[in-house]
């Protein structure tokens, strides 16, 4: 693909665009339509796209499959760490309430830690699951 | 000890002296002594338990709840006593026999041999003392399946189909009728303890237990009611002494004992003369007497003849417990003593002269009688037994069952046993008569080395056939119990 | 802490399971793996005490209440589900440290655990949970995780028993899911307890009928009742040993746990069985597996197979049970949960130790193991004898309760159907036991005895499936309540 | 006007699903499944679900469309041609769809509001969930609030799904980057330890045992052998 300019150029263009979109996804999700698991996919949409264009050797020095696999397991973590934070903190298994003073703040850092781990998970295994894929065979330009 | 206990280490001393011998594998004089220590010492333990059962009393031990109301218990009842002194007294002296038999047979896995033999006597006092049907089934379970590695014992091709026809019939009708007719019965009765009088009574219509009683004859396959008795010829294949104290004492007692027990403590005698089915079940006991019979005057093996005879024999107890009265119970209760006694004197003579003749079939035997006169003497009053003719013990309780069907009005089924003692005098005292009075065949060249077995084998037969003649003399003991069954006793 | 059990006996292992991933070297998640087994088992016992002395314990997750938020509710029937699950779990993955190693690449062995804890986190989570979707979510995990685990097993074949168990899985889950949604559309609930009461009112709605219609396809398909049990015997033959133990134990019981809860708690016994009828359906579907897989078992020549449809059979016997919707007949169905998990998952564990020496469960590479191998085949024989329903085992007491309960509703054939299969399960058995023992050996094979890693679990389910045979009290006990708890009756 | 979108896109549904069963080129149906995705999410919108038809777009059209593409990649472009029609599956499916339409016919109407989920547990969530947690998309208070466990297990299936897959696809251990001689290259670690074990595996694979799992598990991978990515690094 190295004779593919246009494909190359727009694509690193809309990256940035990618990522950022899949931030307010995550972070506007209390608004709006969305949350960690849309901005997961989207987050990983982005990389997929400059794995595809790039060659997954470049995605590979972004982003080991290593750190990607963690990814994926660490999301969970966080997810099922908050219910145990929240255990410790007096509360029922992810009962938010008790994160912090007001009830409603701890909602808001509940929500907060578990879309978090929505995000990791979701990222890291369709990413995962792109690499597993792409390295039965060598899907380099 | 206190009778629980008793009881306890009657079972459990065949247990441990089984464990106890696998010790000494090597040593095999060791490991024999062993098993007849373990003999005698249980037998000391399970007669300790009779005068206590002759004073009325009945022995009991509880283990622990199996299932919710349902026990493991054991209690001494008088047609249990019979049994278990039967089988108990009749192990050590098999025991004798086996390790002459063995030995002389230059048998191989004696101790595998002896180990299971050993359990399958404590599963049949299990049998003898069990309190309820479940514990009764359980150890007739046991029975079937600590018998199978002695039936197969020579792992041949043939071992194993007779091994196939031996556990294929015994668990079929067991699983298949007594397992169904046992729980049915504890449907419907709300326990499975044997009671005297029965449990029964009252329960479900006519049709039903009729039905239920029918599973339990065909279904204690023990019993080896026609058309269920394929696997007692085809268990010939074991080594004889298992032939002789398994298959004519402790597993076919084991069936034919628990018809008689269920049809006293489950049914009782009042119900069982009520039912439709207890008459037509009589006639398939009847027929079984009569073609097991007939059979066995084909058979020119020796062996596979006294199997059809026990064949005949033992529905000459169902026969008993069918007749619903109770001289019928009496007599087919002191048959359980009269016939063990007999027929393993019988098998005794057949093994002895296996080994000291190397002779299956009876038309070799001629002449032999000469040769092994101590071997067919006691084969002679073993046949006597049998048929049931004096001076031998058989004659009493063939007596009682004849008057058993007297007193049911059955004067068909006394033809039945008169003409099966008739057949009786033919297929057995042919063996007798050809060993002493035929003279031995022109090729017999082998007959000159031929001279009695080894002497614990003789030994065995000794005893077995004396007390065969002490039964005639004194039958007291077994006709006292087994009137103690009979609710309001006898006479 | 002690207020969080009903939760941390989920969440727990879903917290080790990543971290099982992320660690990295098999040994190392083997460890984290054993940890969640261990815990599981431990909080599940203690589940079952407290529900035992307090009653239905709830636990409203994330603090919303019940219709609102996500409620744990564990009754007798969850804790007992859930306790066969974390038994079974706790003595697998103790057999997986060694049998895994051998048969999955060292590699993977991260992963694999890590899908291990998943598989048995899911199956946890569905039974303690009191919400219809939170159900379905775990259901999920499990499912998926089971497909993967499948898919390890040495033969090539793994992979399309797998794939075919993943569609079969996919299109139960799709109609389990279905029929949630339309449970959900007509009372605006998922919630367990809150649907019991509200499904009444709207049961006339034609949407309601459909979506027990899609549920029951959907969890038999799960279960692998006969029809729809093609999935099942590649997955089990192929899957490694310590996979196949695990789930032949686990995941069908789990479904049978869903059948209960749908049938009982949500619908309701009136629903189900008077207005749906499903006994009409499920009995002759149950008699039919029991029957033809059963036959179909004795005709395979691979052994973990032959076990397979013995399986399918045996799922027969528990929704025997289920469609007699009496306390009897649940109790039977809930009991034979318990102890097919502990003798199927003995059988398939010795079934592991011959893979681990001989490479193949084919009956033609068995030729023998009775003397190589006799630890093993001895366990294989132990759990053998349950199956066939031998006293003294869990087996005998599953068919003990069937049957009483098929006599109780005077269905007497069907009493009969399940003696045959019993015998149907002696044939096949036996198959596997003659070729151990009666055949010779190849002689130039150096095969030994499994080591003691997969001996100690194998033996440890051996043992318990006696244990709980000869004293059946406890869980006897427990299924009765669990039965009087799901049909409303009693206390 | 809404009735019209409505039928509109359900019959392109219908084509679009109709068609992907026609179709054998793969290629082609994995395109056709993007668009479904897209019309399932447009229809999704019409149904004011904007959070399902958000998961729908990015999922189903997007990620899942390269997934498979990937499975393209190593399996080929062209679906055999079935041995025989599949009538049981068929006649499975109709007697499916036959009970849900029987099903859904006395279901309530749409969007009704006296319907039963508008009357039990969801008019809590509106009612209270501003109060409780203080946010104003009820589905997010829903999904990661109120029925946050849920998602949790949501969480763990696709984590699961990684793990399967992994447990599937991933050979050995994780390619890893290295400089070699002035040139990025993935390589595994631990590689001669790597090609002994080959050679255990060919040996084994005699015996049609899958070895140490490093020998193409899924038919039709060939030459998958090599390690991913070699050339990768030129455009470092």
């Amino acid at each position: 693909m190295d004779d593919l300019v246009v494909l190359r150029v727009g694509t690193k263009i809309l990256i940035p665009f990618i990522l950022l979109f899949a931030l307010y996804v995550q972070f506007h999700g209390d608004y709006g339509p969305g949350g960690g698991f849309q901005a997961g996919v989207i987050f990983a949409a982005a990389y997929v796209l400059y794995a595809l264009v790039f060659g997954i050797g470049n995605a590979l020095r972004v982003m080991p499959a290593k750190v990607v696999y963690a990814c994926g397991a660490v999301g969970v973590m966080i997810f099922v760490g908050t219910g145990f934070v929240t255990m410790g903190l007096g509360g029922v298994f992810l009962d938010y309430n008790v994160l912090a003073h007001e009830p409603s703040h701890g909602q808001h850092y509940g929500i907060i830690a578990v879309e978090l781990g929505v995000l990791v998970t979701v990222f890291g295994v369709m990413v995962a699951i792109f690499y597993a894929f792409a390295g039965r065979r060598r899907l380099d330009p | 000890m206190t009778p629980g206990v008793l009881i306890a280490t009657a079972m459990l001393l065949p247990v441990a002296g089984a464990f106890a011998l696998l010790f000494w594998d090597k040593k095999p004089n060791v490991r024999e002594a062993v098993t007849l220590i373990t003999g005698a010492a249980t037998f000391w333990h399970v007669y300790q338990l009779l005068p206590l059962v002759r004073s009325g009393l009945r022995p009991r031990l509880d283990l622990f709840e199996v299932l919710p109301g349902v026990q493991l218990a054991f209690e001494v009842e008088p047609l249990g006593m019979v049994f278990a002194l039967v089988a108990s007294f009749l192990w050590p002296i098999t025991s004798l026999y086996a390790i002459g038999y063995m030995r002389g047979h230059h048998e191989e896995n004696q101790t595998r041999f002896f180990f299971f033999f050993a359990v399958a006597i404590a599963g049949a006092l299990g049998v003898a003392f069990s309190a309820n049907l479940f514990t009764l089934f359980a150890f007739y379970e046991v029975l079937t399946l600590c018998t199978f590695p002695l039936v197969t014992h020579h792992q041949t091709e043939e071992a194993k189909k007779a091994g196939r026809i031996y556990l294929g019939i015994l668990l079929t009708t067991s699983i298949g009728f007594q397992l169904l007719a046992i729980i049915w019965t504890w449907v419907l009765a709300g326990t499975v303890d044997f009671t005297d009088g029965g449990i029964l009574a009252g329960t479900a219509s006519a049709g039903v237990l009729s039905a239920i009683l029918v599973l339990y004859v065909f279904g204690v396959g023990k019993a080896a009611v026609m058309p269920f008795h394929r696997w007692l010829p085809a268990a010939m294949v074991a080594p004889t002494p298992v032939s002789a104290l398994l298959h004519a004492v402790a597993v076919v007692k084991a069936g034919v004992f628990t018809v008689l027990k269920v049809a006293v403590y489950v049914f009782g005698i009042d119900l069982l003369a009520t039912l439709s089915a207890t008459p037509w079940l009589a006639w398939v006991a009847a027929t079984t007497i009569i073609l097991g019979s007939l059979v066995a005057m084909t058979k020119d093996n020796l062996k596979a003849r006294l199997a059809y005879s026990t064949i005949s024999q033992l529905s000459y107890i169902v026969l008993g417990a069918m007749l619903a009265n109770e001289w019928g119970i009496i007599g087919g209760g002191m048959h359980i003593a009269m016939h063990a006694f007999g027929k393993i004197t019988l098998f005794f003579a057949a093994g002895a002269v296996m080994v000291a003749a190397h002779e299956r079939n009876i038309s070799q035997m001629h002449g032999l009688g000469r040769r092994m006169p101590i071997t067919f003497g006691a084969f002679f009053i073993g046949a006597l037994s049998i048929i049931g003719l004096p001076p031998a013990g058989g004659s009493w309780s063939k007596w009682f069952l004849g008057m058993g069907t007297l007193e049911a009005g059955q004067v068909g089924l006394l033809a039945v046993l008169m003409v099966s003692s008739l057949l009786g005098l033919y297929y057995l005292l042919e063996v007798p008569v050809k060993a002493f009075f035929f003279k031995p065949p022109a090729d017999a060249h082998h007959a000159e080395g031929i001279h009695e077995a080894p002497m614990p084998m003789v030994i065995a037969m000794v005893v077995t056939a004396t007390a065969t003649l002490g039964l005639f003399l004194y039958p007291d003991l077994v006709f006292e119990l087994m009137a103690m069954v009979i609710p309001g006793g006898a006479q | 802490m002690s207020q969080h059990l009903p939760v941390l006996i989920v969440v727990v292992p879903l917290l080790l399971a990543p971290l099982a991933a992320l660690v990295g070297n098999w040994k190392a998640a083997w460890i984290v793996a054993a940890a969640a087994s261990w815990w599981a088992f431990g909080v599940s016992i203690a589940l079952v005490r407290r529900v035992l002395a307090e009653g239905t314990i709830s636990y409203e997750i994330g603090g919303w209440a019940a219709p609102y938020g996500i409620e744990y509710r564990i009754d007798l029937v969850s804790a007992f589900v859930a306790m066969i699950v974390a038994t079974i779990g706790a003595v697998a993955i103790i057999y997986a440290r060694t049998s895994v190693r051998a048969e999955v690449s060292e590699d993977r062995g991260a992963l694999f655990y890590s899908a291990f804890i998943l598989c048995f986190t899911g199956l946890l989570g569905i039974s303690v949970t009191g919400d219809v979707f939170n159900i379905f979510v775990f259901l999920e995990v499990s499912s998926l995780s089971a497909y993967a685990l499948i898919a390890m097993g040495q033969d090539r074949r793994a992979l399309t028993a797998a794939y075919q168990y993943l569609i079969m899985g996919s299109v139960g889950a799709t109609f389990i899911v279905i029929g949630i949604g339309l449970m959900y559309s007509m009372t605006g609930t998922l919630n367990i307890a809150d649907l019991a009461e509200r499904l009444p009112a709207v049961a006339d709605n034609r949407t309601i009928p459909v979506a027990f219609t899609f549920l029951t396809v959907g969890i038999t398909l799960k279960l692998a009742l006969f029809p729809l049990h093609l999935w099942l015997p590649n997955a089990y033959t192929y899957a490694p040993s310590a996979v196949t133990a695990f789930i032949a134990s686990t995941a069908t019981k789990v479904a049978v746990y869903l059948l209960l809860r749908f049938f009982f708690t949500v619908f309701g016994a009136e629903f189900s069985f008077e207005q749906m009828q499903l006994d009409k359906v499920l009995m002759p579907l149950a008699l039919v597996a029991i029957v033809t897989m059963s036959l179909v078992a004795i005709y395979q020549d691979n052994v973990k197979r032959l076990l397979a449809y013995s399986s399918v059979a045996q799922i027969g016997y528990m929704v025997l049970g289920i469609s007699f919707a009496s306390v009897l007949g649940v109790t039977a169905g809930i009991l034979h949960l318990f102890n097919h998990a502990l003798m199927k998952g003995a059988l398939f564990m010795a079934m592991g130790c011959v893979m681990y020496r001989v490479g193949s469960v084919r009956l033609e590479r068995m030729k023998g193991l009775g003397k190589k191998m006799p630890w093993t085949m001895a366990a294989f024989v132990g759990g053998g004898l349950s199956l066939i329903g031998v006293p003294f085992t869990v087996g005998f007491v599953s068919k003990w309760y069937l049957v009483q309960a098929a006599l109780e509703r005077g269905m007497w054939p069907v009493a009969a159907v399940v003696m045959f299969g019993s015998l149907l399960a002696v044939i096949y058995v036996w198959k596997v036991v003659e070729v151990a023992y009666f055949q010779e050996a190849d002689p130039d094979d150096d095969i030994r005895e499994a080591p003691l890693g997969l001996l100690i679990p194998t033996w440890a389910l051996v043992i318990a499936s006696f244990y709980f045979g000869i004293d059946a009290t406890t869980t006897a006990d427990i299924a009765t309540r669990a039965a009087e708890v799901l049909l409303g009756v009693g206390p | 006007m809404i009735e019209f979108v409505d039928v509109a896109l359900l019959v392109l549904l219908a084509i679009t699903g109709v068609t992907i069963i026609r179709l054998r080129n793969l290629f082609a149906a994995v395109m056709m499944a993007g668009i479904y995705s897209l019309l399932s999410a447009a229809l999704f919108v019409v149904m004011d679900a904007v959070d399902v038809a958000f998961t729908e777009a990015a999922v189903g059209a997007g990620i899942s469309t390269v997934l498979m593409l990937g499975t393209l990649a190593l399996v080929g472009h062209q679906e055999k041609k079935p041995r025989r029609p599949a009538i049981v599956p068929l006649f499975v499916v109709l007697v499916t769809g036959g009970i849900l339409v029987y099903g859904t016919s006395q279901m309530p109407p749409f969007g009704h509001a006296d319907n039963p989920i508008h009357q039990h547990v969801a008019p809590y969530y509106l009612e209270e969930s501003e109060h409780d947690i203080e946010i104003p998309n009820v589905v997010t208070s829903v999904l990661s609030s109120y029925r946050g466990y849920d998602t949790m297990g949501e969480t763990a299936v696709v984590f699961t799904a990684m793990v399967g897959v992994l447990l599937l696809l991933a050979r050995g251990p994780l390619p890893r980057r290295v400089l070699l001689g002035g040139e990025w290259r993935t390589v595994r670690p631990g590689t001669t330890r790597e090609e002994l074990r080959a050679e255990a595996a060919h040996a084994l694979d005699a015996d049609g045992s899958d070895g140490d799992g490093s020998g193409g598990t899924t038919p039709g991978s060939p030459g998958s052998e090599d390690i991913v990515g070699e050339q990768g690094g030129k455009h470092g």
